[in-house]
């Protein structure tokens, strides 16, 4: 938002009411107060501080909704019970909102009368976003770019395009691009172009590996959405349908989402509510189809045993409901599981999801979350911690290093790539793994 | 008219109305705003969404066990509440004989002794719970006026109803006005506070589980 | 008479006993009589029988026939003395236990004995052959 | 009860009791009974029998008003005199259109000498509840209305006995819709020491004993806030309840004949009145202590309380209520549903339609 709006609380207000419909309006009005969703929260459990409670993160919300659209509004407004929102109050929930939530749904899990908190953090986030409030520093100004450009980057269409053919010619990797008709179409990570490239190459690799026919798509490929973990709803419906309408002009059946949290939860779950009506095509995560072609013999890997342990992204397996995939690739892999303390659909987040990697002053708050994080990976004395989520990798790998750790932080996606049984013509000279990879220089990424 | 014929005449009738058409205001209110279709592609059938609602009806009931430690408290003691709650509203005798007389169903009772007890560890579990609100920083910082209201109202026919049982403080007759009254009180402002969540947990927890069903999440 | 008693049994005789041993003190010391009105205290059947045969029976067992019949019988305690009247229908309505030198029913009314007097002077003609001096 | 309406005059009792065979251990003994069921100490009984003796013969003069004649019947006890029927050899019943042989002019002639006579110290003995409707025309006693002989009698009486639920409360002719505006004689007459003994009809020994007391001390016995002598209407039925056992442990009768009912357990779901009724059958009981309601099987209705009658069906508990019937329930939830709908309804007039990600 280049410009504040006028009246911001205004804008707020209209933005929550229209986000609310019974699920939100049954949730707003069932809380107890029992204090419980606190207790699920990395960021009270580790500051002991009571303003970080999930459920008082949605008060705003909450007394719009009392005000204007509850059962009792006449009421609420007649007495005086919910005050007019008001923008100091905005303000004043600006750091509860985004820098201590990564709507990572731990509050969700826990909460015995069934709120989905972290969809109402969400929702309120657009209110913020509305409001001109959404914190500027990083993650209101990639949404805004994003919004205008596709990208949170700015990376235009050509030089997506000049990139993979780089990669391509890098990792010799046939490159699909903007084919008339492909299968499958994946999709990119902003953060992968920018700190991981080796995971395109790996995507490539797997899917010539599969024999299937594929493309990327540069009219629609960056899946990240900074947008929606920024709460600009209508930039968030931008990238998403120009992705739709990338992977309809491929004729795609697959849309693959890569190593991405929320780009899985924003296409699996919610474009096809923007776009109106069931997409033409299935969405998956990479790991969800790696897993199927495990299972169907297609993908043939060798063992790769190793001492490791796996960091689950909340959006994947506790909201995204793919905690198995993961668990299938590695065992076919061979490695040596050692499941963390709370892994799986209880997982503790690793403090850099839902866009607060993207809030400087966030970086304390981040730090004390990824501290259990840290706490549970040295617990299972793995040597490497695979994840399938570049958030979570990159938090992981400064976490790491903060940590002094000896262990390194591994995709799960390029570790596939690095042990596929090559069906690909023989004499070809086998390529550098890819786990080592750094972006190359001077290719006018940022 | 005496005070006892009122409460059990005129006043029941009266907060009986009110506690009904509050809570379908209530809860008309809520299911008929505008709904967004869901478009998503479902990883489960309609069928095993309504399964998964009712299922998140009975597991949330019990924390998971890796939040169990830290909820450990609050829950024993909302469970000591709510069973203790129970087991006076379903095996005291006078209460089979009011929902005997409502619905003609009828069971046998367990003995007075039973349900006093029961009362204690009930009103004893309430008064944690009070001392916890008041208490711990989270809950200071949620709790509303609502809260205290309706911890009120649930401690007020309680304890009207172990002083009952025990028939000295006051004739029967008082007693059991007071009584009824208290529970009229709740049934009052059942609809408008907290207590509603007699009717929104199942709503709550099933909408959670039917959604998160949908997604294959966990719940 | 009630069929159960909140305490057991020998405790309340226990509690009685105790009482009487009060009031006989009273008796001895001041010269001052006392009762216990068993009917009045929620005693069982078998408390009573209980009391009864602690209490065991004295020297004296006077009945008198009056407005039903009553048995006034002195326990082996002296001064204790166990009363139990009943109407002409033979009911219990009244059993105390009387502390006292001597029951205040037993004792002669000096009304009585005026009327009772006069009474024997008309039936004998006022004793011609007496007459005093 | 001897039509003596002229003893000689002033002959004291205990020499009026001699006369007729009954010594002065007959007295005592008499005393001793009454003392004990009047909850006083047993060392008051010859204090009692000594005023007894000394004192006059108590005239009382028993106006019926709009009554059944229930409470007579039950305090005559012709059925066997039992010792505590030796009261009315200490009253004077100087008035009582059903026992005296006189009658119409006669008899209005008898009561006015009997009033004048014992001006200021008679007990005004009423049975029956007292019309007030239109004038009280609605029960009359030669042509003239219970609420005029009421005032003018009262005025002279050193204090006043309202026998039976009638006369304290109303009783039955009070009960709804009430078309003779049936009222008690504490609604109507203050300013002058009134004694409930309420019952339908009371317990016989409760009138003997208030008598007694007001005999032998001068005054009334102690009284409760509704005017009942406490000694008798202190504890409810229910406290004093044999079967208060099977109330603690829930041991209920579901029906009048069932298992339970034959065992005795508690009547309580049958409807009993007992925990909310003050009176003493349960400890006196009835017919010289053959059995009370309960004992024979019945639950208590409650027929010494104020508006028994009104209290709902003599068979719906007291933890009851009388629920709101389902066609009331279904309005109240339809109100409900507009309400709910109109402010859904509002609420969806603010929200712009565009489309939305989620529900």
């Amino acid at each position: 938002m280049s410009t504040p709006p006028a009246d911001p609380a205004a804008n707020a207000m209209r933005s929550f009411i229209s986000d609310i419909g019974p699920t939100i309006s049954l949730a707003l009005e069932s809380c107890v107060h029992c204090g419980q969703c606190a207790e699920a929260c990395q960021y009270y459990v580790q500051t002991g501080d009571a303003r970080y409670t999930p459920i008082h993160k949605i008060e705003p919300l909450k007394q719009v909704y009392h005000r204007e659209v509850g059962p009792f509004a006449f009421a609420y407004k007649f007495f005086g019970l919910a005050p007019k929102l008001t923008t100091e109050k905005l303000t004043e929930w600006q750091d509860l909102i985004y820098d201590s939530c990564n709507m990572c749904g731990r509050c969700s899990l826990i909460c015995p009368m069934g709120i989905d908190i972290a969809d109402l953090v969400e929702q309120s986030r657009h209110g913020m976003y509305a409001a001109g409030l959404a914190p500027q520093d990083f993650l209101g100004a990639l949404a805004e770019k994003e919004h205008a450009s596709g990208s949170p980057f700015g990376l235009t269409s050509v030089q997506f395009r000049d990139l993979l053919h780089d990669i391509g010619a890098k990792h010799n990797v046939t490159m699909h691009v903007d084919e008339p008709q492909a299968d499958i179409v994946p999709t990119v990570s902003s953060i992968d172009v920018k700190t991981y490239p080796g995971s395109m190459a790996a995507i490539a690799k797997i899917l010539n590996h599969i024999g299937a026919s594929w493309s990327f798509r540069t009219d629609g490929f960056d899946a990240d959405n900074v947008s929606l973990t920024a709460g600009d709803r209508d930039g968030q419906n931008v990238i998403t349908q120009s992705i739709v309408k990338a992977a309809i002009a491929g004729g795609a059946t697959t849309l693959v989402m890569p190593e991405c949290g929320h780009a899985f939860t924003e296409m699996r779950w919610e474009a096809a509510n923007a776009y109106g009506k069931d997409l033409p095509f299935r969405v998956v995560q990479i790991t969800e189809l790696i897993a199927e072609h495990i299972a169907s013999g297609k993908i043939q890997v060798n063992k790769a045993p190793q001492n490791a342990t796996y960091h689950d992204a909340c959006q994947l397996s506790r909201r995204g409901g793919a905690t198995a995939a993961p668990r299938v690739i590695l065992a076919a892999l061979g490695v040596a599981l050692h499941e963390m303390e709370d892994s799986g659909d209880a997982g503790w987040c690793c403090g850099g999801g839902g866009g607060t990697a993207l809030i400087k002053r966030a970086q304390p708050l981040r730090d004390k979350a990824f501290a259990i994080k840290q706490k549970q990976v040295e617990a299972t004395g793995a040597d490497i911690v695979y994840t399938s989520c570049s958030g979570c990798r990159q938090t992981l790998d400064h976490g790491g290093k903060a940590a002094g750790w000896n262990k390194t932080v591994g995709s799960l996606l390029e570790l596939v790539a690095d042990n596929l049984i090559p069906p690909s013509p023989p004499g070809l000279p086998q390529p550098a793994p890819l786990t080592s990879l750094k972006a190359p220089a001077g290719s006018g990424i940022i | 008219m005496t005070l006892l014929a009122f409460a059990r005449g005129p006043a029941m009738q009266a907060a009986t109305l009110i506690m009904i058409a509050g809570m379908f205001w209530r809860l008309a209110g809520i299911l008929l705003l505008r709904r967004k279709t869901a478009h998503a592609a479902a990883r489960t059938p309609f069928l095993l969404r309504l399964a998964g609602g009712a299922k998140t009806i009975v597991t949330r009931t019990v924390p998971r066990k890796n939040f169990w430690p830290r909820v450990a408290s609050g829950v024993s003691l909302g469970w000591v509440l709510h069973i203790g709650l129970f087991v006076i509203l379903f095996a005291g005798a006078p209460h089979i004989l009011v929902i005997h007389q409502i619905t003609g169903l009828s069971w046998p009772n367990l003995p007075k002794g039973v349900i006093v007890i029961a009362s204690a560890l009930t009103l004893a579990a309430l008064v944690a719970l009070l001392a916890r609100r008041l208490t711990h920083p989270v809950l200071r910082l949620l709790s509303n006026t609502d809260d205290y209201l309706s911890w009120l109202l649930v401690f007020l026919p309680i304890s009207t109803g172990i002083l009952l049982s025990g028939e000295t403080v006051a004739g029967y007759g008082t007693l059991l006005a007071l009584h009824i009254f208290s529970v009229e009180a709740l049934m009052i402002w059942l609809p408008f506070g907290k207590l509603m969540h007699v009717a929104l947990v199942f709503a709550g927890r099933g909408m959670m589980g039917f959604n998160f069903a949908r997604k294959g999440a966990a719940t | 008479m009630r069929d159960f008693n909140f305490l057991a049994d020998d405790t309340l005789v226990d509690a009685l006993l105790a009482e009487i041993a009060g009031l006989m003190e009273n008796l001895a010391a001041r010269n001052i009589s006392g009762s216990i009105d068993l009917l009045g205290l929620p005693l069982s059947a078998a408390c009573l029988a209980l009391l009864e045969q602690r209490l065991g029976t004295g020297e004296i067992t006077a009945t008198l026939t009056a407005a039903g019949s009553s048995e006034i019988r002195e326990t082996s305690f002296s001064g204790v003395w166990w009363s139990s009247h009943a109407d002409e229908t033979g009911r219990i309505v009244a059993m105390l236990i009387d502390v006292a030198l001597v029951p205040e029913i037993l004792k002669a009314n000096t009304d009585d004995v005026r009327l009772s007097h006069r009474r024997l002077l008309d039936a004998t003609g006022s004793f011609p052959h007496r007459r005093s001096a | 009860m001897s039509d003596q309406t002229a003893a000689p005059d002033q002959e004291n009792l205990g020499a009026m009791l001699a006369r007729r065979g009954f010594g002065r251990r007959s007295l005592l003994k008499f005393a001793i009974v009454m003392t004990s069921s009047l909850a006083l100490p047993p060392s008051l009984a010859p204090v009692m029998a000594d005023n007894l003796a000394k004192a006059k013969r108590q005239s009382v003069i028993w106006l019926s008003f709009q009554e059944c004649t229930g409470c007579l019947e039950t305090l005559l006890r012709s059925s066997a005199p039992t010792i505590d029927s030796l009261i009315f050899d200490f009253i004077s019943l100087d008035y009582q259109e059903s026992l005296m042989a006189s009658a119409g002019a006669a008899a209005e002639h008898t009561l006015r000498q009997a009033v004048a006579a014992n001006k200021g110290e008679y007990l005004l003995a009423i049975d029956g509840s007292v019309p007030v409707k239109d004038g009280g025309v609605y029960s009359l006693t030669g042509g003239r209305s219970n609420v005029s002989m009421l005032e003018e009698f009262a005025g002279s009486a050193k204090a006043i006995l309202a026998i039976g639920t009638c006369a304290a409360y109303g009783g039955i002719p009070k009960a709804h819709p009430n078309p003779t505006g049936a009222v008690g004689v504490e609604d109507i007459i203050s300013g002058k020491p009134i004694v409930n003994i309420p019952g339908c009809p009371p317990v016989p020994e409760v009138l003997s004993g208030v008598l007694v007391y007001f005999v032998s001390f001068g005054k009334l016995p102690d009284l409760d806030d509704r005017k009942r002598p406490l000694a008798y209407f202190g504890t409810t039925i229910h406290d004093q309840c044999y079967r208060r056992p099977f109330y603690d442990q829930g041991k209920f009768a579901k029906s009048f004949d069932d298992e339970g009912a034959r065992q005795g357990w508690c009547l309580f779901e049958l409807g009993c009145k007992g925990p909310t009724t003050h009176n003493a059958c349960a400890s006196l009981k009835w017919n010289n202590g053959t059995s009370f309601p309960i004992e024979s099987g019945h639950g208590c209705i409650g027929c010494s309380e104020p508006d028994f009658w009104d209290q709902g069906s003599f068979y719906t508990s007291l933890a009851g209520s009388s629920a709101t019937g389902w066609r009331n329930a279904g309005i109240a939830a339809a109100v409900g549903l507009a309400g709910g709908a109109a402010a859904a309804l509002s609420a969806r007039s603010k929200t712009p339609t565009i489309p939305e990600d989620k529900s």
